[in-house]
């Protein structure tokens, strides 16, 4: 208990800029997985994309976190980002199960492929 | 904000967005999923800058560790090579330049306005100080612990439940449920063999102790979860075939036991007339810790079977090849 | 709830119900089907009948039902639901028996006949409906009901011309529905009243109230077959022949020049809508569409597009009358839904039985068909003459009226249209006519044609025309009479006119 | 145990029945799942319309789970709108968990694959509820998910490739989609630190973050509801699935994310919206009516048309925001037609979900009858199959909004609202829909009554299948007449009552014209 | 019970046609038995002449005046003739059921008008009448019958729409369907005149004023005797009734068509002859001269508008003129169409008796053709002074110009070859023939007694001369005409078709009919011809192309992705 609001305590008297730094990275990671979730055409890049999306969701979520801290950092977020982070593997491993199954069926790894030879 | 704790989280920030932009563009798929991994590790060192060791465990053991061996399992399949940045880009240059220079503007004005929506964001005060007041109540004393297990237990429940659903998931992706055994026998080399029965142990040992830390300081059972599906995965790689050999009924109920019991302590103390998810505060603890340990075990399992699963789906493929 | 409260929707249901029991019994079920069917059309006469009675010595027949607020399902009984009432059950009753005789020995019957009652009871539906809302829910169900008869034979032909059907009828649904609601918006739910719920309105919401009228007007007027909204009536005679029947005579046409009366009398009120200045498009196109639709059928070969292009016209003499100002065109026009129900569906029946008995479908082909068939070809001629407007056949008394009615309010141009109309409908029609009873028979071809040893059709099919074609007469020949449609036409108009 | 079965906890269990049972069904053999399953399954839907019932009597219920008040705990409601939701999805589910169970026994042998089902299914109905009464933003996310994850591994059921290639599609935009709403969920918290919806609207204030926050929640669902022009997802995919899948998905799943922005858009979003907004959703809604009908009028095949229609009858349920987001100015005359706007919406996910339910259950039936789903097909159904038929003509008028059925009701008052809001111009779109619909609609009904010409022997079908489909069929009809009783329900006991009751706007706007 | 109904008998025995025997017997019994009650009618036999039957058609009233009894005497006693000359004339014709049908169809059509005193009633007969008349006149079927039938029926119906509009007009202007109030609102209202000049015209076909004659040539000759007798006897004079029931002269009122009636009546009693003298057909000849003799009573009854005599005289006088031309004319086709029949000596009596019926008809002294002209030429004393002589005169002319047309009718009848079928009884016809001779000589003296008896005394007395001299001037004329053209044999006297301007009419109407079926039709007949369905194909057949390529690109993620920001960057702006 002691060693985690010590910490705590110890990041927020150090740094009030921290948190705007992980957030504009927060941003720039969504943006780029964004655009990369629909513009990535490689189901295993699409899917790292995603978690590349769920990266920056949940930087923001530990930056808010680490700004509201008092004698901790608000576990609220960090409880999120953890289920959070369960969850998305969770959707990236079936998505990656059903890639390979459509890898190993079809041989096709993206959707370009699919309309292309329809 | 001293100057090398600035520069250290602004060579984290820079890494973290080039290795992004690194894991989507690189011209081969194992190079993506290498950036990929480094991403997941670089992101531990952030979320621990932000006073997030939770997560950053976490997302070591998650994000990167466990995702990572799934991703580079499955680059067996996607071993063609995959498409690099001309895919994206178109293939011819004045193309490529042009739509280069419009992505990444776009991508940039996007980030500029969520950025700034961050920046502008107001102090909404977040929950810390009425954690903290809750805590004496809430049966453990690491307040990111009591949120999951104790305040929103609902959704680390349902979460659970989303394991579950994602292994059911992955059976129907897969198309059987179940685990098949591979024909051959298994092909491990010696050292990772040997290896395997060094660490194996160990890694329960360090799921235990996570475990039991987490009643009070950053860990729990996610964290512990993950280390034993750890230890699982090197003894599977080693060539032990657990799963494959638990029968049905125990791999079943190992997947589904964190949820059932959680399900079931959720709803017993309502004869009394307390609520969904209501402890009687006195056995919170207690009950909160049988609750992780079987949730360890879920998790660890679950995860497991998600590695075991997706070595069969390869296996059954080239178990096709060969007819 | 009263008997007199149920009996509108008992009306209703005696042909849904053995529409929907037809749809259970099996395929080969010919007897109980053919019992049940003219039981439900018997019923359905009778207490057409009864209430008739009623009615005449002040019953008030209402059924209510509301749905939620603002959306209320009413059947009411009133002269005008009785006239139309009363001609949908009468002639459902001998399209009945026609569709037994026609249809004797060919496949599908239980779905022919299951949708045919469901038809007639949206049709009886629509007569006695009390409000707008109900009139388009009976509206639209006819649409659907008539569908599965139109695609009935499932030739190609058929099906595209259901298609077509469709396109037009629900886009007509679709429209009227845009003016229900909008009419519901602006005044609450809109009863039957003479447009006593609108007359409020005039001062405010003159513009609402003139655009409304005409969005429903177009969604009415292409089941009412106007131009330009027409096209699906000359394509949807593909049907069989007593469907061309029941689609021509009652069914569908007749509902959109319902719809078109009752919007004109009831929803607007006369008086409303004169005071709006919106009836002369409706009087222009209606004009138009008659001389256009009588153009258009002087050259059709084929016997059934012929008439189909007849009743284009005719259709519009309704909607014309409607759109002249003043007791006796209304008069007119309403006499006109029944006479013109009457001559068409006999003109259609005869069709049918020259193509069942000859299978002859060309104008061409009928030269002496007249002493083959004598008797269809005698009921033929009789609804041929009235669509003339010769007397005493039913057409004569509603031209007359149309036209008396048009002078009275001072549109003389209306009387020429009426006249160039029955000049146009003798050059189309006197022909046949002619053909059939005074030119030689080919030499070779039908004569020889006697299957079974008769001569005429079967009595299931010669039954109904004749029974039409004497109705056609005698409605005109007594029109005077106090149980006449031309008699409760007057009454209504005086409801109409005075009653406010 | 009283205490177990006492009102309040009734929300509780709406959401642990259907786990347990799937949790219990996961444990059970996979060959006695399929009885099990359809028995759970039912029970759930009696329990469901008993909750409902007891919603009517004592009006919204309310729950703290694990006993922690909302901003700290997760808080559970069930108004009059979640109610009928439910309920829908109680019948919906209910028909599709008989007919589920008689095709997996009797038509899928397949018994490995198709055991999976129950677990599946169950836990989406679960993740259905926990949507229905979810309250807090987070716990949406976590039930969204569990909805997705569930529904893309039912879609992908079939084992078919072109399943496979469609349920990733839907799931990399699944996740995509919650993740943008995971997103606007984080800026809020941080404007606000709570995640309660009630207790965050009285905190939260408009600004940069709010709007962004709030374009990406709505981005993220109008993904996940498959709203023009992002609907690419949803033709293959619902196209793909099994028949019972199927109607899972179109008339389930796809309502949980409009419930979600319903939901949000008139308790949360309100100081951030304008007039603009509420016209920016209702033109994609317009659009989707049109491109989506018109699209489905092109395919060739069944399932696809069905598929494509989906999007234009989702279309029609965003014409409701424009409609409920008007300026104040706008209003002080009067809001009499937000009950109706509301009413109609909800009348027209009642429809929807009946009537594309029993489409695409009857599709399946054809489908195992002959082997394809091609329009072809269809020729000379009527007399071959004349229930099935039959169903498809009852749900296409329902469709078409043809009365007397509940989606008549819907345009109805949808058309109604329109009208009296003087926000004529989303008029032609519901008429040029309407036609379009009826179009599709009767182009698979006119070739039912085609003649073929090489007619191939019809597989049996059991009649189970057939007499669920119709079932639903005339369910679309049949909600025409209680008509009034949902509208009480919605008004009576919904928390958009209030709102609708007291003519507040959701908005403030400044941007009205 | 009220018996004026019975004369409508006819049409009751309508449905009988078709099972009675064929024999000659049944057939005089039939189509001659039926007019007996309207005869007894007619001859006042029935007191009560009033009859309102309020259930029929829109009110119906039936009742006889004077002039409606003279006309229904007229009329029964030529439907009489016919019958029993049919009788004899289609002893063996296969369509003699057809023919029994039509004849008593077309009877009662003329009975009833004539009894009708409502105006629905009245055209609904005058409809029967003429509709069934056009089986009569293609009794035959030949070409030339079926093409009279054509024109026939596009006269009739022409005349029927504009009498219909009449109807209407005279119906809403008074208000009442009473023809007696209809022709009293009709000079009492604004726009009377209108609808009395659609009146005339409508009538006009039947009467045959020009330029609606056109039919009479062509119909006469090719109907059957028995139908042709009764059409130019009493057909003719229904149009005549209308026109009087219409007219302003029983109202005192002044007509503005006087001067259009006159000439036009005149143009017709002179032309008529002219071109008559022209034909070759006997039935031909006839049926000019009927022109020419309704074209005098046009005349006349133009005259009658303008001078504002006393009804009491002018009516009478038309109705016997009526009359009296009705009988003989009738008298002269059935012996025109006995001449194909008989040979030697029934021909040379039959001849004679074709001479005597010319002689009357062209108002021989002591005859009932000097009296009917006298009655005329009596009438005409009461218009204005300057009028009375010219109305003499041209009278006189008339006569001459009769006797000229039927001496050559006479003529042409004697040179008329026997039919190759001579039927053996004649009886039935020839009784006919004699009883109308009879009626013809003596009827108009006996119905001067009952109608007019003061002037029959003046005329029967003063007439006999001033009627000789054009009479002696026709037979010089007829003289004079022979000898030319015995002298000049290698001559042929002026061949004119018979329909003499119908012929431009059918010119132009196949030229018409060649462009129309060469380029107009065209776009009608064309099997793509469909405008109806001109949208419907627009949007059925519209191209998909939009929607296919449409879809497509948004199927594709990086589209979808563009899509997503931008519909994020447009929430971001549009919220606040």
């Amino acid at each position: 208990m002691e060693w985690g609001r010590a910490k705590a305590g110890a990041v927020r008297g150090r740094t009030m800029e921290t948190h705007f730094i992980y957030m504009a990275v927060s941003s720039a990671l969504f943006s780029v997985g964004m655009a990369g979730v629909f513009l990535c055409r490689h189901f295993f890049k699409k899917i790292i994309a995603t978690k590349i999306v769920g990266a920056g969701v949940f930087l923001l979520l530990v930056s808010i976190a680490e700004r509201d801290a008092d004698t901790f950092a608000d576990p609220v977020p960090h409880a999120m980002v953890i289920t959070g982070i369960v969850v998305a593997v969770s959707a990236a491993a079936f998505a990656l199960a059903l890639a390979r199954r459509i890898r190993i069926e079809t041989s096709r790894a993206s959707f370009e492929d699919e309309e292309a030879a329809e | 904000m001293s100057l090398p704790a600035g520069l250290l989280d602004g060579l984290l920030a820079l890494l973290l967005v080039i290795l992004a932009v690194r894991a989507l563009i690189a011209p081969t798929l194992y190079q993506c999923a290498v950036a990929f991994i480094s991403f997941g590790l670089t992101l531990s060192l952030a979320w621990a800058r932000l006073a997030a060791p939770d997560v950053a465990l976490a997302e070591a053991a998650i994000g990167a560790g466990l995702l990572g061996v799934l991703l580079i399992n499955s680059l067996r399949d996607f071993s063609r090579g995959g498409d690099d940045a001309s895919a994206i880009f178109g293939k011819d240059l004045p193309t490529a330049l042009f739509s280069r220079t419009v992505i990444s503007c776009g991508t940039l004005a996007f980030a500029a306005v969520l950025g700034m929506a961050m920046f502008h964001m107001p102090e909404g005060g977040g929950l810390t100080a009425l954690t903290e007041a809750s805590l004496p109540h809430s049966g453990v004393e690491h307040p990111v612990t009591a949120v999951l297990l104790n305040y929103r237990s609902y959704d680390t429940w349902l979460e659970i439940g989303v394991l579950v659903v994602a292994m059911l998931a992955i059976f129907c992706a897969g198309g059987f449920e179940g685990f098949r055994r591979p024909e051959q026998g298994p092909d491990s080399d010696p050292v990772i063999e040997s290896l395997a029965r060094l660490l194996a142990p160990l890694m329960v040992m360090v799921a235990g102790y996570l475990l039991w830390l987490g009643k009070a300081y950053p860990g729990g059972a996610f964290q512990a979860g993950v280390v034993l599906a750890a230890a699982g995965i090197i003894l599977q790689l080693a060539g032990w075939q657990i799963i494959e050999n638990l029968s049905t009924w125990a791999w079943k109920w190992g997947l589904g036991i964190g949820f059932f019991f959680f399900l079931a302590l959720a709803v017993s103390f309502m004869p009394l007339g307390l609520g969904f998810f209501e402890y009687p505060e006195a056995w919170a603890g207690p009950l909160i810790l049988v609750v992780e340990v079987l949730a360890t075990l879920s998790i660890g399992l679950t995860l497991t079977c998600f590695f075991v699963y997706f070595n069969g789906m390869g296996a059954s493929e080239s178990r096709r090849r060969t007819r | 709830m009263t008997w007199n409260e149920w009996i509108p929707l008992i009306i209703v249901c005696s042909s849904l119900v053995p529409g929907i029991i037809i749809f259970f019994l099996h395929e080969e079920a010919h007897r109980t089907r053919t019992i049940l069917n003219l039981a439900g059309a018997l019923l359905k006469l009778v207490l057409v009948g009864l209430v008739y009675l009623g009615f005449r010595t002040g019953e008030v027949y209402k059924f209510q039902f509301q749905i939620m607020v603002d959306l209320e399902f009413m059947l009411r009984v009133d002269a005008l639901a009785l006239l139309f009432a009363g001609l949908s059950s009468a002639l459902w009753l001998v399209t009945t028996i026609y569709a037994i005789g026609y249809f004797e020995g060919s496949s599908n019957r239980r779905r022919f006949f299951g949708f045919f009652s469901v038809c007639v009871t949206a049709s009886t539906g629509i007569a006695l409906s009390g409000n707008l809302v109900t009139f388009f829910v009976f509206y639209e169900f006819l649409t659907l009901a008539t569908y599965p008869l139109v695609v009935h034979s499932g030739t190609l032909k058929a099906v595209e011309a259901g298609r077509n059907y469709l396109f037009y009828t629900i886009g007509g649904g679709t429209v009227l529905f845009i003016g229900v609601v909008g009419l519901t918006v602006l005044a609450g739910p809109i009863d039957f009243s003479q447009g006593a719920q609108l007359s409020g309105l005039l001062e405010n919401s003159a513009f609402e109230l003139k655009l409304l009228f005409y969005v429903m007007l177009v969604g009415l007027a292409v089941k009412a077959a106007i131009f330009p909204l027409h096209g699906w009536l000359p394509i949807a005679m593909v049907a069989p022949a007593p469907v061309s029947a029941l689609l021509h005579a009652v069914a569908v046409v007749k509902a959109g020049a319902f719809g078109i009366i009752r919007l004109v009398y009831d929803v607007y009120g006369i008086n409303l809508a004169v005071e709006l200045n919106v009836l002369w498009p409706l009087a222009i196109l209606g004009a138009f569409t008659i001389i256009y639709g009588s153009v258009r059928a002087i050259f059709q070969d084929d016997l059934k597009k012929r008439l189909a292009f007849s009743t284009v016209s005719q259709l519009s003499y309704i909607a014309l009358g409607a759109a002249v100002p003043g007791m006796i065109s209304s008069t007119g026009a309403i006499v006109h839904l029944v006479h013109q129900g009457l001559m068409k569906i006999t003109l259609f029946f005869c069709a049918g039985n020259i193509a069942e008995t000859t299978g002859l479908h060309k104008v061409s082909e009928l030269n002496g068909i007249g002493r083959r068939l004598p008797l269809t070809m005698g009921a033929f001629t009789v609804g041929a003459l009235g669509m003339i407007g010769l007397p005493p056949i039913a057409g004569f008394v509603s031209k007359w009226y149309l036209s008396v009615g048009a002078l009275d309010a001072g549109q003389p141009w209306i009387v020429a249209v009426l006249l160039g109309s029955s000049a146009l409908n003798a050059i189309y029609f006197l022909p046949i006519i002619h053909a059939a009873w005074f030119k030689q028979p080919p030499a070779e071809g039908w004569r020889d044609l006697r299957p079974k040893r008769r001569f005429e059709a079967p009595w299931m099919l010669l039954f109904p025309p004749l029974v039409t074609a004497l109705f056609s007469i005698t409605s005109g020949l007594f029109a005077a009479m106090s149980w006449s449609p031309l008699s409760l036409a007057r009454v209504i108009v005086e409801r109409v006119y005075f009653l406010q | 145990m009283s205490a177990l079965w006492q009102a309040d906890n009734l929300p509780v269990w709406l959401v642990v029945w259907p786990t347990f049972g799937a949790i219990v069904l996961f444990l059970l053999p996979a060959r006695w799942r399929g009885m099990t399953g359809v028995s759970f399954a039912l029970a759930n839907g009696v329990l469901a319309l008993v909750t409902v019932f007891f919603v009517m009597e004592v009006g919204v219920l309310r729950q703290e789970i694990g006993g922690w008040a909302p901003p700290l705990g997760i808080a559970l409601a069930l108004d009059g709108l979640s109610a009928l939701f439910i309920l829908m999805t109680a019948v919906v589910g209910g028909v599709v968990s008989v007919y589920a169970k008689i095709y997996f026994t009797q038509v899928v042998v397949d018994s490995a694959r198709s055991s999976l089902f129950w677990p599946l299914w169950l836990f989406l109905w679960a993740g259905l509820h926990g949507l229905y009464l979810a309250n807090d933003l987070f716990n949406l996310y976590v039930v969204i998910e569990v909805i997705g994850i569930a529904a893309v591994a039912l879609a992908v059921l079939s084992g078919k490739t072109r399943a496979m290639i469609a349920g990733l599609r839907y799931l990399i935009a699944a996740v995509a989609g919650s993740l943008a709403y995971l997103m606007g969920v984080a800026l809020l918290y941080g404007s606000t630190g709570v995640l309660d919806i009630d207790l965050m609207a009285e905190r939260l204030e408009p600004g940069l973050t709010t709007r962004v926050a709030i374009a990406l929640m709505l981005g993220g669902l109008l993904v996940k509801t498959a709203v023009f022009p992002l609907h690419f997802w949803l033709p293959p995919a619902h196209s793909s699935a099994e028949p019972p899948v199927s109607a899972i998905l179109s008339a389930l799943v796809l309502k949980g994310t409009f419930f979600v922005i319903l939901r949000l858009w008139t308790e949360l979003f309100g100081v951030s919206l304008t007039f603009m907004a509420g016209q920016m959703v209702g033109v994609l809604g317009a659009c989707a009516v049109v491109w989506g009908s018109f699209q489905a009028l092109r395919q060739e095949r069944l399932k696809l048309v069905v598929a494509h229609s989906s999007v234009a009858q989702i279309g029609y349920l965003f014409l409701l925001f424009p409609l409920i987001t008007v300026p104040a100015t706008a209003v002080a005359g009067g809001f009499e037609w937000a009950p109706l706007a509301w009413s109609g919406a909800v009348y027209q996910v009642l429809a929807h979900g009946f009537a594309k339910a029993a489409f695409f259950l009857a599709i399946g039936v054809l489908v195992m009858a002959t082997g394809n789903d091609h329009k072809a097909s269809m020729l000379n159904m009527v007399g071959r199959l004349p229930m099935t038929t039959f169903a498809i003509g009852l749900a296409g008028v329902s469709l078409i909004g043809l009365p007397p059925s509940g989606g008549f009701l819907a345009k109805w008052m949808l058309l109604s609202a329109i009208i009296s809001s003087g926000q004529w111009w989303w008029v032609p779109f519901v008429l040029v829909g309407s036609l379009m619909t009826a179009g599709y609609v009767f182009m698979i009904l006119r070739l039912a009554f085609a003649p073929s010409q090489h007619e191939a022997e019809l597989k049996s079908v059991p009649r189970g299948l057939q007499v669920c489909a119709l079932l639903l069929a005339v369910g679309a009809i049949l909600i025409a007449f209680p008509a009034e009783w949902v509208i009480d329900l919605l008004e009576g006991t919904s928390t958009f009552g209030e709102v609708v009751r007291a003519g507040a706007p959701v908005n403030s706007g400044e941007v009205g014209p | 019970m009220n018996w004026i109904i019975l004369s409508l008998l006819p049409l009751l025995l309508l449905p009988c046609v078709r099972f009675c025997p064929r024999s000659a017997r049944v057939t005089a019994l039939l189509c001659g038995g039926a007019t007996l009650p309207a005869l007894a009618v007619a001859l006042g036999w029935n007191v009560e002449v009033d009859l309102y039957f309020s259930d029929g058609l829109l009110g119906v009233s039936l009742g006889l005046d004077a002039p409606r009894r003279m006309l229904l005497l007229l009329a029964g006693t030529l439907w009489c003739a016919g019958g029993v000359a049919a009788a004899g004339y289609f002893r063996e014709d296969p369509r003699l059921p057809g023919f029994r049908g039509f004849f008593l169809a077309a009877m009662s059509g003329n009975f009833g008008l004539i009894i009708a005193q409502d105006a629905a009633s009245f055209y609904s007969f005058f409809a029967l009448m003429t509709f069934a008349s056009y089986g009569l006149v293609i009794h035959t079927r030949s070409k030339a019958a079926l093409r009279a039938g054509r024109i026939y029926l596009i006269l009739a119906i022409f005349g029927e729409l504009l009498l219909i509009a009449a109807i209407y007009a005279g119906v809403q202007l008074a208000g009442s369907i009473q023809l007696a109030a209809i022709s009293q609102a009709l000079w009492t209202e604004r726009g009377g005149g209108w609808i009395y000049g659609l009146a005339l015209a409508g009538f006009g076909v039947k009467v045959g004023v020009i330029p609606l004659y056109l039919w009479l040539p062509l119909a006469h000759p090719v109907a059957p005797a028995p139908a042709s007798a009764i059409l130019s006897g009493s057909m003719l004079k229904a149009g005549l009734l209308g026109w009087l029931h219409f007219s302003p002269l029983t109202h005192g009122g002044a007509g503005e068509w006087a001067g259009v009636l006159v000439i036009l009546g005149l143009a017709a009693a002179f032309g008529a002859v002219a071109v008559g003298l022209c034909q070759t057909d006997p039935k031909t000849n006839l049926a000019y001269s009927s022109i020419s003799q309704m074209g005098l009573l046009t005349a006349f009854f133009g005259f009658g508008h303008a001078s504002g005599a006393p009804i009491a005289w002018i009516l009478p006088a038309i109705a016997i003129f009526a009359w009296h031309h009705g009988v003989t004319k009738g008298a002269l086709f059935l012996g025109a169409g006995l001449v194909p029949q008989t040979r030697g000596r029934t021909r040379w009596i039959l001849l004679a008796c074709l001479a005597f019926a010319a002689l009357v008809l062209a108002g021989a002294p002591f005859t009932g053709g000097a009296a009917a002209k006298g009655a005329l030429k009596e009438a005409g004393t009461y218009l204005p002074e300057a009028w009375t002589g010219v109305v003499g005169t041209l009278l006189s002319l008339s006569s001459a110009g009769t006797l000229l047309l039927l001496g050559r009718f006479w003529l042409l009848c004697r040179a008329t070859p026997t039919g190759s079928r001579v039927r053996s009884d004649l009886g039935w016809q020839f009784a006919a023939l004699g009883a109308l001779l009879v009626l013809a000589l003596g009827g108009s003296f006996l119905l001067f007694r009952r109608f007019l008896p003061e002037m029959a005394l003046k005329s029967g007395l003063t007439g006999a001369f001033s009627a000789a001299w054009p009479v002696g001037l026709g037979l010089l004329l007829l003289c004079l005409g022979m000898i030319y053209f015995k002298r000049n044999a290698d001559r042929r006297a002026p061949n004119l078709p018979p329909g003499d301007l119908i012929v431009f009419g059918e010119w132009a109407a196949r030229a018409f009919g060649n462009w129309w079926r060469s380029r107009g039709a065209g776009i009608f007949t064309r099997k793509k011809f469909d405008p109806e369905n001109f949208v419907y194909r627009l949007i059925a057949t519209g191209s998909g192309r939009l929607a296919d390529e449409g879809e497509a690109e948004l199927g594709r993620w990086n589209r979808v992705g563009v899509a997503f920001f931008v519909l994020l960057f447009i929430f971001i702006w549009g919220l606040q």
